[in-house]
């Protein structure tokens, strides 16, 4: 089985709650602001990720989702 | 820890006004997990408080009423008293459960009203730009304690938790936080098992959730959720603090 | 059903749950405590809600959360009281959530008295909380007419969606009289449906239902009050209520008066046409809507040289008989306050007093 | 017609009761009555008093400065209200307490031992009843079986307490024997 | 002192320090907290008290304790925070304690909004609480009058005993414009001496001085109201204050509006007269007393062919005009609430609806 | 004990309104006798309640102001926060305290303020004809309870000392009686040191009278003595709950 | 030194309390009302009384006194 | 003549205090002012703006509809109220955050780098005071010098700040030497 990360840019308030708890450091903050005005998270190393799903019990705005694809 | 992670069903679509790396998120988040694990939620009324989470009734796909600054648990004891098959839980900050609202708590939980209250301590009152609350740290710096809480002039913090749980009645009081994921996780816990008293009809049950305000404490996310760590928790302990059995053996609390 | 001897207050706790209300909260206060005390043992009874709350402040948001989701329920209290609950009425009236409200009021301001006044005719009629609403204000003048209303409130309230305010004197809760009691109201349930947030399983619906006051947007709030401005315009076309005395007589004074006080005008004018004197008066049953047409057209009467507004208060009503007589005849005000209300021979006087001397110069 | 009837005495001598249960006679024997309160913090003792207006005609004023009757049962009540009754009517003295006259001429001055009488009969907590009584038969206010079915229906749930009332209302008549002066 | 540019909010605190105020309770809420933060920060600088409540009904009864021994005293909140203190204020009334208490009104009712509103009208001119009482009520339209107000309100407390309300919308305490500062005032200290609770030792009196309200005896409860009534007769004939607006012009509409609405109704008034069409203005500085008599004389000026009361409420000091017009013009009403401020166009199409169609009926 | 006794001047010679044998009287007469004997009457500012001692100040000889039904503490903070100088009190019932004004106690007791409060705790409102009042016991009846208080209904009667004492600001928070003499003996030296704590500014002190209402109980008062014995004091035990400082030796706490 | 104890009759609410506490049996109440229609509480046994207070000390109404005598 | 300048932009770019400093030089300079902000529970993130009103007159309306000049700060402030604003006028674009254009040609389109110039002088934070002086300059509605005045002012009790703001102030002012288009 296979999981899949997504972040909701335009969710994403930029707040790097996410970025601190991943403990495989496999996220940071973009340098583009989204439509709100924020910088969002992205996974900056997508191949680090163990699909834990801690940045998404962190976020408190539910942009983050991981999602099982066959 | 499940390795697929969605949006409550509870939970509605709408993006919160929260600012950013501000906990109120993360509690909706769980109270909607835990209304959807217990499958409640077509018998669910919220009640959202006058703060920040004023417009909580917006995030949740159930019934909602808003209530008066510090009335929510008066309103939670309308509707429970005359409907008592629903399920009904209040939303508060602590201006609005500890200040204003302290006659209306203490009496709902000295009643024993069967309803379940989430209370958000943020040691602040974060809609109006940051005031002194009651639960507000000593010298804490607010835009009405400007040279800091002067515990001399204005007393101590007040503990909500320990103060509820010196009634008689019995009742559920417990103290978590959600600042870090392994908070969080606990933090459901207690959440869901508040909710359970009441499905059980057995008591009243207070989770306080000590939360962080970033934009009134003046920090960044990540120094705020320090902040909350360093400062409020070892004011604030975490944990149960008062149960309506004999605590079992296997509970989460410390 | 025959006729029993009951406190007006008793008979008001009666009155609600034949009503169908078979959910109370209220804090004691004289002088309605009785009604408190009464639907204590009755509701138990037929299976309904009592609960005392710990403050009229409280209690206010008890009725709020339980209208809210559909339930017919009411309180009872007096003039302090009702000031505690002024915040929360003008909430009701925003979420327009049907509700009744039963002031007995007594002597103010303060603590003032337990006595039987007429005080808080302002706050009932403009709106004691804040913003644009308005309740729809019913006042008896016997426990009968208490009964009446009673039963006639709910209905309203729930056309209305709006909270309905039952405003007695102490004397109309303290008295007792004879009272036959309308059988049990057979109304149909009110469709909660579409805004009670009586839980979506209960309503087999998929949508929720949220019972709000906060408009962030102007245009919303604007438009939110005007959607209440218009149930307000149409209570004032449908629900005026009043009642006319000696109206069709040739006579030189009309009594505006209501409540306790209009039975001592009553008595006077009963007793002034014994002597030869015509005297007739409106006695408006609704304070809002207030019978302006009825006042206006009364005072126009060609034989009428003055309007007295007689209220156990120091000049409320007589605000709004001023507004509605646009000036036609000099409006004028008698009254006492505070637990003293004037007697039959002092409103004689009064009344002949305007009949004798030189028309007094209006301000 | 109407008459008004001024009961009062101290708080604790049942005024509220004799008074409630006149009116409630009379309306059953199909008169229009009010039945008017003196209410207060006065529960904390004090002077207790009690209006009842009985007419055949729907009742305006409640407020009655100058009643047609009344029944002192206590000297303060006496003093206080003597004065103010309106000339014909009955002022019956619970001599047991009032060693003093009303002062008046013009009206029916009836004087009753209530007190000796119900301690006579077994107590003295039904001198509410003798009094209600005595002056009942005096005023012919209302018809003597109406009155006894009402006091019965008032003690209907401490039914130990009926017997004793019974003989207070058949004392009090029996003081209204005494004939007018 | 020279000009500054100051928020309103700020401007009330430094004004209530130059009145000699130097006790202030208070209860956050938007649109009025600056004042708050203002005096949290000023009051430890003059050696006054700062005092954050619990609650809005704990204030109002902080306000009473401190004036009643004899302090000069403020608060301010806005709307649902007022209607908490309803009962608090009544009791301040009927005891007698001049204080000084500022709504910041925010839009209703219920949770409503918090933008510029003028939904209090009826709350602080009839009484939100319960009784027979008033406040003098002063409308500022400016931060600058804001300031001159706040100045006049602890005087004006003073000389009449009785609590004083200032009245401004969301739009006076957010906004900045430039101030500047009377000197410090410097009024005789009220004679507190027959009754305030201030200590016999302070005093050197040995006669207790006690502040209640409650008047168990009727007739004292009304010699109470009568003098109260007095002294609010006394208020109409000493205190009435108004700005009339192009009042020499042969207008043909009169305006009747106040605070920040007026505002916008002169720029109209400019407008139109630039256009050649003349429009006048009464602008009340108290709404209570309110002036009566000059509108009644404004209206009744041969040009004038409506009056119009524009408000940001539903139609509420319109009541109070449609009284004292007395009938001699027909009245109207043209208001929006909730944050909605009517602009200066709109105010123009309106008033020259009134010129140009048919006239309305008056209902 | 002295062998002469009277009347301290600090009472008024009016007679109270009481019912014969309520214990009301004896606290007035209490509260008289410290201030005589601290020599404060030139300072002191009384605040009565709403509730049977609502007419309180008639019968003494200082200062007073009458306060909103349970807003005396909010009272006594404004004038205490403009008047440092003065000694202020609030003279409070269970229904005026505990109920609606709890919000108001609970807060000037944490924000410490300097005034005293003495508390008739008598399980019922007296004033407005006996109804249900938070002290009222298990299974008591009132009017507003008249199948007797169920605790499973409206939850167990406030203990109003216990709660204020779980407060982190220090306080002075005694219970007392005067239903025997020599009671009534251990009840004035409470009440004194509570005033001395003032005087000290040292911190909020409140004193727990446990009283009687043989009116609303159906009692006489030799009977309200007894049941107030056996039936309040055991559930509301007399002693000093909470004391600023480390309790020193010999005072008169159990 | 001798003292005197008074009861002011018209004071005294005939509660009974004074009779209760008296450690000498000396109170009773009378069978005489008083103006306010109150029984009130005398000494019947004056010679009894040894003065100590304790009834002054439990009357709620302050309705008795010791006054020193010469 | 009465000018009217709206600010806008994300809250936390300092868009109350740049409409403040423009309203005290306008202050200083003799001119009537009013500031008035967009106040609501918009501190959690949103849009933030606010008016200032100036003119040789007292001034009536503080609700403006149609503002004589727009400082957009970001792309939905430039979206909402470029439409809106009267001909003629001045509208500042922030074209570090804001790609598109005013679409209108019957006002100054004024295009500058703000954020991009106040990295460049040492701090993001500047961005404000950069819009502030540049729109100053090119509506020519205040003094350069009251205006550094003003800035300074504001600026008393964190002095560490003075000297970014000044160059900020340089600049912005460089930055309206563009020719209008
Ligand atoms: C009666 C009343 N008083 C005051 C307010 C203003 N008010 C709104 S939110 C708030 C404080 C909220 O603080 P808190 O409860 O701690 O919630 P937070 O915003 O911190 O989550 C206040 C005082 C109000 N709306 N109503
Ligand atoms: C706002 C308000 N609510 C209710 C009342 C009525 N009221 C007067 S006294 C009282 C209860 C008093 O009980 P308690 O405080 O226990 O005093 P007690 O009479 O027992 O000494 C109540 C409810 C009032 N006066 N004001
Ligand atoms: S799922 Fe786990 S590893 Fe992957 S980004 Fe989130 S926290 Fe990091
Ligand atoms: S925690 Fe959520 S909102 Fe915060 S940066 Fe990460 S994804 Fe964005
Ligand atoms: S103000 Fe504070 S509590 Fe409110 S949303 Fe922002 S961070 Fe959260
Ligand atoms: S009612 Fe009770 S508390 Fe009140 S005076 Fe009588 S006995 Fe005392
Ligand atoms: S003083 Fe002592 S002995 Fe004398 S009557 Fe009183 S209690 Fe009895
Ligand atoms: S205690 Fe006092 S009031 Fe009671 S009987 Fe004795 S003397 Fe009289
Ligand atoms: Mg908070
Ligand atoms: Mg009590």
């Amino acid at each position: 089985m296979a999981y899949q990360h997504h972040i909701d840019v335009d969710r994403c308030k930029g707040c790097g709650l996410c970025v601190a708890v991943c403990p495989k450091k496999v996220l940071e903050i973009a340098r583009e602001v989204n439509t709100k005005g924020y910088f969002p998270a992205y996974q900056a190393r997508p191949e680090d990720c163990i699909y834990c799903s801690t940045c998404c019990i962190m976020c408190p705005d539910v942009a983050m989702s991981i999602t099982e694809t066959s | 820890m499940g390795k697929t992670f969605h949006k409550p069903e509870a939970l509605s679509n709408q993006q919160t006004h929260y600012c950013p790396g501000c906990t109120h998120g993360v509690i909706h988040r769980l109270i909607a997990e835990v209304i959807d694990e217990l499958g409640i939620r077509g018998r669910t009324v919220g009640i959202a408080p006058v703060g920040c989470a004023v417009l909580a009734y917006n995030y949740f796909t159930f019934d909602f009423q808003e209530a008066a600054h510090g009335r929510a648990p008066a309103m939670a004891t309308g509707i429970k008293r005359v409907r008592p098959d629903l399920v009904v839980f209040t939303y508060q900050g602590d201006g609005d459960l500890a200040s204003i609202g302290m006659g209306e708590i203490v009496h709902a939980a000295n009643r024993g009203e069967k309803f379940t209250t989430i209370f958000v301590n943020n040691a602040v009152y974060g809609m109006t730009g940051g005031q002194m609350a009651p639960t507000t740290m000593p010298n804490q710096r607010t835009t009405t304690s400007p040279f800091g809480r002067d515990v001399t002039d204005v007393g101590m913090p007040i503990k909500v938790a320990e103060l509820l749980a010196a009634l008689q009645t019995p009742g559920y009081i417990t103290r978590q936080t959600v600042i870090r994921p392994k908070y969080i996780v606990k933090a459901k816990k207690a959440i869901r098992r508040a909710f359970e008293y009441q499905l059980e009809g057995k008591c009243f049950s207070l989770v306080e959730v000590v939360s962080t305000c970033p934009t009134n404490w003046g920090m960044t996310p990540l120094e705020a959720v320090e902040w909350s760590e360093n400062t409020l928790l070892p004011y604030y302990p975490l944990g149960d603090v008062k149960t309506p059995e004999p605590m079992s053996g296997g509970t989460d609390a410390k | 059903m025959s006729k029993v001897l009951m406190k007006g207050n008793e008979a008001i706790g009666e009155a609600a749950i034949r009503a169908g209300c078979l959910n109370y909260f209220a804090y004691p206060i004289t002088p309605q405590s009785e009604v408190a005390e009464y639907l204590a043992r009755r509701m138990p009874e037929v299976g309904g809600v009592f609960l005392q709350g710990e403050s009229e402040v409280a209690v206010g948001y008890m009725i709020f959360g339980a209208s809210a989701c559909g339930a017919r329920v009411m309180t009872t209290s007096s003039s302090p009281g009702i000031s505690l609950m002024s915040e929360a009425i003008s909430y009701i009236a925003c979420g327009q959530c049907p509700s009744v409200f039963v002031n007995i009021m007594r002597g103010g301001p303060g603590l003032g008295g337990i006595l039987p006044s007429q005080g808080d005719y302002f706050q009932a009629t403009k709106g004691g909380g804040h913003g644009d609403y308005r309740l729809l204000v019913l006042a008896p003048a016997s426990v009968q007419e208490a009964v009446d209303m009673v039963m006639m409130a709910f209905p309203l309230a729930e056309k209305y969606r709006n909270p309905v305010m039952i405003m007695g004197d102490g004397l109309i809760g303290q008295m007792m009289e004879p009272v036959v009691f309308p059988d049990h109201l057979k109304t149909e349930q009110l469709n909660t449906e579409t805004w009670a947030t009586s839980g979506m399983d209960t309503r087999k619906s998929s949508t929720r239902n949220l019972v709000k006051t906060l408009y962030l947007d102007p245009v919303q709030l604007n438009a939110q009050n005007l959607l209440l401005k218009a149930k307000y315009e149409r209570m004032k076309k449908e629900d005026v209520r009043f009642e006319p005395y000696n109206i069709d007589s040739d006579y030189q004074v009309l009594i505006v008066s209501y409540g306790t006080m209009s039975r001592v005008c009553r008595t006077a004018i009963d007793n002034l046409k014994n002597k030869g004197i015509q005297i007739a008066m409106i006695r408006p049953q609704t304070l809002f809507p207030f019978p302006e047409t009825a006042i206006r057209d009364a005072a126009s009467k060609e034989s009428c040289k003055t309007v007295i507004s007689i209220e156990m208060s120091m000049g409320q009503m007589v605000e709004d008989v001023e507004r509605c007589v646009q000036g036609r005849k000099p409006v004028e005000w008698y009254g006492k306050c505070g637990g003293e209300v004037p007697t039959p021979e002092e409103i004689m006087e009064v009344v002949q007093s305007y009949l004798t001397t030189k028309r007094k110069e209006q301000n | 017609m109407q008459s008004e009837v001024m009961f009062a005495g101290f708080g604790g001598q049942g005024i509220l009761l004799s008074a409630k249960i006149l009116a409630h006679a009379a309306m059953e024997q199909g008169f229009e009555v009010v039945w008017i309160p003196s209410y207060g913090p006065e529960m904390r003792g004090g002077t207790a008093y009690c209006m009842v207006v009985i007419s055949d005609q729907p009742i305006g004023s409640p407020i009655i400065r100058n009643p047609t009757h009344l029944v002192a049962m206590n000297r303060p009540s006496l003093e206080k209200f003597a004065p103010v009754v309106k000339p014909g009517g009955v002022i019956l003295i619970n001599s047991s307490l009032i060693t003093v006259g009303s002062g008046r001429t013009d009206i029916d001055e009836f004087i009753v031992p209530v007190n000796d009488i119900a301690i006579g009969i077994g107590s003295i907590r039904s001198a509410n009843i003798v009094a209600l009584a005595a002056f009942a038969a005096r005023s012919k206010m209302v018809d003597n079986d109406i009155l006894r079915k009402c006091v019965k229906e008032e003690f209907s749930n401490k039914t130990k307490l009926i017997p004793l009332n019974m003989k207070a209302v058949d004392e009090g008549q029996k003081a209204a024997e005494i004939p007018v002066k």
